[in-house]
């Protein structure tokens, strides 16, 4: 019981990164219809220039705000030189585009950096809690209550403000927004900027919580991901942390706890087929 | 020539097989597909177990394994009937982890450790390597062009075209859109399959890892940049995105970003291929032709 | 002169589809452009908002040739549309589209004010204003379109359409909404509709487009009887 | 005139709680032209939509030459010869003006497995479109990309492509809107030769000057309902049509 406990509230730890990763993925494909994947990318700088301003200032705070000002600068940066030219084409062609992007930003990182493993040995400042003999490590508090705190800051933003309002106007119509005074432009680019900047916070707490930072530490995310949005109804954000958090959870209890000598790689993209057929808007899409 | 280029001339032929199975698929019909490296993949297994386990000549396994990827492909193919472009490609993607995941973890595809000890092929009583495997290979791969090269000529080939360019024009003009784009789906998976079988037998070993993820995008690349739907794309896309790793081997570590920068500014400035529609090639040529549209 | 349209010509790819229309609208007019479908009303409409570029001709508002920027700025700088067949944002509550209407020029104050003022003339809206738009009737989400153009307090109201689709009773309604909006707060209105004789009734003059070209052109109580238009319509 | 050729019964179709076709009824007879008027957002294109298979209506029947036919996919309308065209036009854009037409007019061979791997680069399938193509105008073009013509040539290609079929019966949606004066008169006179090559046609159009001159007989539909069915002398003096397109008060107008 204990184990599984512990597993539980791993499976949620980890389900909280795929929904700050997915999450950008989501909001992009929601307003552009583009299947982002070099969004892996951006998170693998993330965790990269984390680690850069962590090693040099040994302040978290600091490796956070860097890595959150250098990703929406590379979010920003791949949609306007990528994304853009690349609208007016079938979609496998920004998607390879996509592609490309986070193979070509992977071996930047490699190059800057080098092929190994590289540790973050930042402690996080959050309290470590022992309950019924569960240990509830100060990582684990630290992946629960900052996910959280992003997620409820999104969700603020997006329901909210009329910055979020215009960025929901903008994915349903973005012709009739612009004709409502909205800069579409202006909004996409902040949606952008937005999701490279959560992408950048995942990538520092997953290299702080496995204590790794290596260059294809995106590789995994930037499919599962898809999958994910899928799980979770294409554009649609609840959908897709809802979806983020089911897989985190269903990974580690499966594998992890049940044994079962599931790929875990797979799982994804199995419960993606399975949800296609049951339901193929996805868990929280809406049809057509 | 040096047994390194005889290599890698022999993948790039095998490969240049699987790009025109999955042009037929993209080029042709216009179903897109991520996924083409598992078909790839069933090709080698298939092969190599019904040679190794099943005692098989490659020969005789041969029209069984392109039914099984025929087969295969024809079941897989039944998404794109129903699936919004955007679903289908994440479906093709998920397609490729699952299949890989099960040669990885099913004890009867070796598991983590591949199949090993596989045939080499037998021809005319000789056993075919380096420079004969590649002739060989050549020769497949001429076949398949050949036969790519009779479905342009079809009714089936070009009720694909149609349904590509638009469905709802075709099928009011007779076209079943189930039917051909079955029909795609099965010739092109019957051809990953057959560079698939090539594959093992060139190979002699095979793992899961081989037919990932990342070889559906090398393949997929291959097409696009050689030019969707053109006979000859596949072949010069396998050819440029071949060589290139080598012509940069000099230059080790910087090697695999050049690459994908390339590839990132080819499909920026150049998405339609490079025979494609509009190309730098196409336009150079028809200037030199003199003009002519 | 508040709008003025010289020699607009627009194309989708290589298909013109207005061949140089050229009309005007002055401040506190309500004024209509009338023709069968496909005359080319909806393109002119567009291209006025910017939502489609115009080929060439000049499009001055206000004094300010507008015709090579951007549709948010036209938007700011006081035209708002009601698209044709509505176009509300589905996934927004009735509440939120109105509130996009004001993107940008929100003051709370203003906007409560807005509201009671909208609510009381589409009282409807008011009852569902946490509903999403897409579960509204198509008369609703027609008269929420009208409601989030208008609640900018825009110069000119362009309306694409606004009868097509609904019941002959809700027209009139809908007529009389704007022609009140003309008479007792100025509002310049031009609108677009297939519907000649309802748009005659309430519109000062009016253009009578026929396959991209404006035919002819007049007072509106002078044209209802003009035998040209029932032609033009209806072939004679 | 003993059996229509295509006859619609109370066909009704429904897209969640709206009627776009209520219980609407007409026959259409061998070598006619038959207009299908009426306002925007009548109902006109899902009534085309059912004929020619693109939609399955809610209830009613259709026959074609005496067989039920509603709930057939266009392909099978195609085989059972019936053409049509699109409103907005919908070209093969990459294939040329000629490969357009050679699509059309490999329909005995895509439903069987051996005609369907034979070649369709003969020279009696290229000459046979050529010559299809020269009655519509276009054999000049034949070589040149389809996505490349200006909409009348687009108009006329559609047209040939469903002369290709060797059709019963055509659909012609709105094949003259966006056209010029002139191009306008050049497709009414195709039209009319292609019935009198006896080829029955039924036709959707909003240029009402058009559709007078052209049909024979006319159905005007009005919010999904059949408003009225006649020649076109007694639809023009109709007040209820009058009324369906110039809005309320039309009838004081009609004289």
């Amino acid at each position: 019981m204990q184990l599984f406990l512990e597993q539980m509230l791993n499976g949620i730890a980890i389900g909280a990164i795929y929904a700050m990763i997915t999450l950008g993925l989501a909001l992009v494909y929601g307003i552009l219809r583009i299947l982002h994947v070099a969004h892996a990318a951006v998170y693998t700088v993330g965790a990269y220039v984390g680690l850069a301003v962590f090693s040099a200032t040994h302040s978290i705070l600091l490796s956070a705000g860097g890595a959150m000002l250098v990703c929406a600068g590379v979010g920003v940066l791949i949609e306007r030189l990528v994304y853009f030219p690349l609208l007016k084409y079938p979609p496998y062609v920004p998607l390879i585009g996509s592609i490309a992007c986070l193979l070509a930003i992977e071996e930047l990182c490699r190059l800057a950096a080098g092929p190994y493993i590289l540790s973050f040995p930042a402690q996080l400042p959050f309290p470590s809690f022992t309950v019924g003999g569960i240990v509830i490590s100060s990582t684990l508090t630290a992946v629960y209550c900052i996910s959280a705190g992003v997620l409820a800051l999104l969700w603020f933003i997006t329901t909210r403000t009329e910055l979020g309002l215009a960025m929901r106007a903008t994915s349903q119509d973005m012709a009739i927004a612009s004709a409502m005074g909205i800069n579409s432009h202006r909004i996409i680019s902040l949606t952008f900027m937005m999701g490279s900047a959560v992408a950048a916070i995942a990538g520092i707490l997953v290299g702080v919580y496995y204590n790794q930072v290596y260059p294809s530490m995106g590789a995994v995310p930037a499919y599962k991901t898809l999958a994910l949005i899928v799980v979770g109804g294409l554009g649609s954000v609840p959908g897709a942390v809802l979806a983020s958090i089911l897989l985190g959870v269903g990974e580690t209890l499966l594998i992890g706890y049940a044994g079962i000598p599931l790929p875990r790689d797979a799982l994804a993209f199995i419960a993606m087929i399975a949800v296609l057929l049951w339901r193929p808007q996805g868990l929280l899409g809406s049809r057509g | 020539m040096s047994e390194y280029s005889i290599t890698i001339g022999t993948l790039i032929a095998i490969q240049a097989i699987v790009a025109c199975g999955l042009n037929v698929i993209v080029g042709y019909a216009g179903q897109i597909s991520l996924g083409h490296a598992a078909f790839f993949g069933i090709g080698a297994y298939a092969s190599a177990l019904l040679t190794t386990a099943g005692g098989l000549s490659f020969w005789t396994a041969l029209p069984v394994v392109l039914g099984i990827t025929g087969l295969v492909g024809l079941f897989l193919g039944l998404p794109s009937l129903r699936l919004r472009e955007d679903f289908l490609a994440i479906t093709t993607i998920g397609i490729n982890f699952i299949v890989v995941s099960v040669f990885q973890y099913v004890p009867f595809f070796g598991g983590a450790l591949g199949i090993g000890g596989i045939p080499r092929i037998v021809l005319f009583g000789e056993r075919i390597r380096g420079v004969s495997f590649l002739l060989l290979s050549a020769g497949f791969l001429a076949a398949t062009l050949a036969i790519c090269w009779l479905f342009t000529r079809s009714w089936s080939g070009l009720a694909c075209f149609a349904l590509r360019e638009d469905e709802t024009a075709a099928s009011s003009m007779g076209v079943s859109p189930v039917r051909f784009k079955l029909t795609a789906f099965i010739l092109g998976t019957a051809m990953a399959g057959l560079g698939g079988a090539l594959y093992a037998h060139f190979m002699r070993f095979i793992s899961a890892t081989d037919f990932g993820f990342p070889m559906s995008v090398m393949i997929l690349s291959m097409v696009v940049l050689g030019g969707m739907g053109t006979l000859w794309g596949p072949v010069l896309g396998a050819l440029v995105l071949g060589i290139l790793p080598e012509v940069f081997r000099p230059l080790t570590d910087y090697r695999m970003f050049l690459y994908a920068a390339l590839l990132l500014m080819m499909i920026r400035f150049q998405p339609g291929g490079l025979l494609g529609e509009n190309s730098l090639a196409r336009q150079t040529f028809s200037r030199l032709k003199g003009g002519k549209p | 002169m508040l709008l003025e349209v010289r020699d607009l010509r627009i194309a989708y790819g290589d298909i013109e589809a207005v061949h140089g229309v050229s009309f005007s609208v002055e401040e506190g007019e309500l004024v209509s452009i009338i023709g069968a479908n496909g005359a080319g009303k909806s393109s002119i409409l567009n291209a006025i908002m910017g939502l489609v570029p115009s080929r060439s001709g000049s499009i001055r508002f206000k004094t300010a040739e507008i015709s090579r920027i951007a549709a948010h700025e036209r938007a700011r700088a006081g035209i708002r549309m009601v698209p044709e067949r509505a176009r509300v944002f589905p996934r927004l509550t009735v509440r939120e589209n109105l509130r996009v209407g004001l993107y940008g020029i929100c003051d709370r104050a203003r906007e409560k004010k807005q509201l009671e003022w909208l609510y009381s003339l589409f009282p409807i809206l008011a009852e569902r204003s946490g509903q999403n738009a897409a579960t509204l009737s198509g008369g609703e989400q027609q008269q929420l379109a009208i409601a989030r153009a208008l609640i900018s307090d825009p110069c000119l109201l362009l309306v694409d359409e606004v009868s097509m689709g609904l019941m002959p009773k809700l027209v009139d309604e809908v007529f009389k909404v704007l022609q009140e909006l003309n008479r007792q707060k100025g509002l310049t209105i031009l609108l677009v509709e297939q519907n000649a004789l309802a748009s005659l009734e309430i519109s000062k003059r009016s253009y009578v487009l026929e396959t991209g070209r404006i035919q002819f052109e007049g007072e509106s109580r002078v044209l209802k009887d003009d035998p040209r238009v029932r032609e033009a319509y209806l072939g004679l | 005139m003993d059996e229509p050729l295509l006859s619609l019964r109370e066909i009704s179709m429904h897209f969640g709680g709206l009627k776009a076709l209520d219980r609407v009824s007409f026959d259409l007879h061998e070598g006619e032209i038959l207009g299908l008027i009426g306002p925007n957002g009548a109902g006109k294109t899902t009534c085309f939509n059912t004929v020619s298979g693109v939609y399955r209506p809610t209830s009613g029947e259709i026959r074609f030459r005496g067989k039920r036919t509603d709930g057939l996919p266009p392909h099978r309308m195609a085989a059972l010869g019936i053409g049509r065209t699109f409103q907005i036009v919908r070209p093969f854009p990459n294939l040329t003006v000629l490969e357009n037409v050679i699509v059309a007019s490999g329909l005995s061979c895509y439903g069987r497995l051996i005609p369907s791997c034979r070649s369709w680069k003969g020279r009696k399938t290229r000459e046979e479109a050529l010559e299809i193509l020269a009655r519509v105008g276009l054999e000049i073009q034949a070589g040149q990309k389809a996505g490349l013509l200006p909409l009348g040539n687009l108009r006329r290609l559609e047209l040939a492509r469903a002369l290709a079929l060797k059709p019963h019966l055509l659909l012609l949606d709105e094949s003259f809107s966006g056209l010029r004066h002139e191009e306008i008169a050049q497709q009414e006179e195709l039209v009319r030769k292609t019935r009198e090559s006896g080829i029955s046609i039924l036709l959707i159009e909003h240029n009402m000057r058009v559709a007078m001159g052209l049909c024979d007989r006319l159905v005007v539909l009005d919010h999904g309902r059949k408003l009225a069915e006649g020649k076109p002398e007694a639809i023009r003096n109709n007040p209820e049509v009058i009324r369906a397109y110039l809005g309320k008060g039309g009838s004081a107008n009609a004289s």
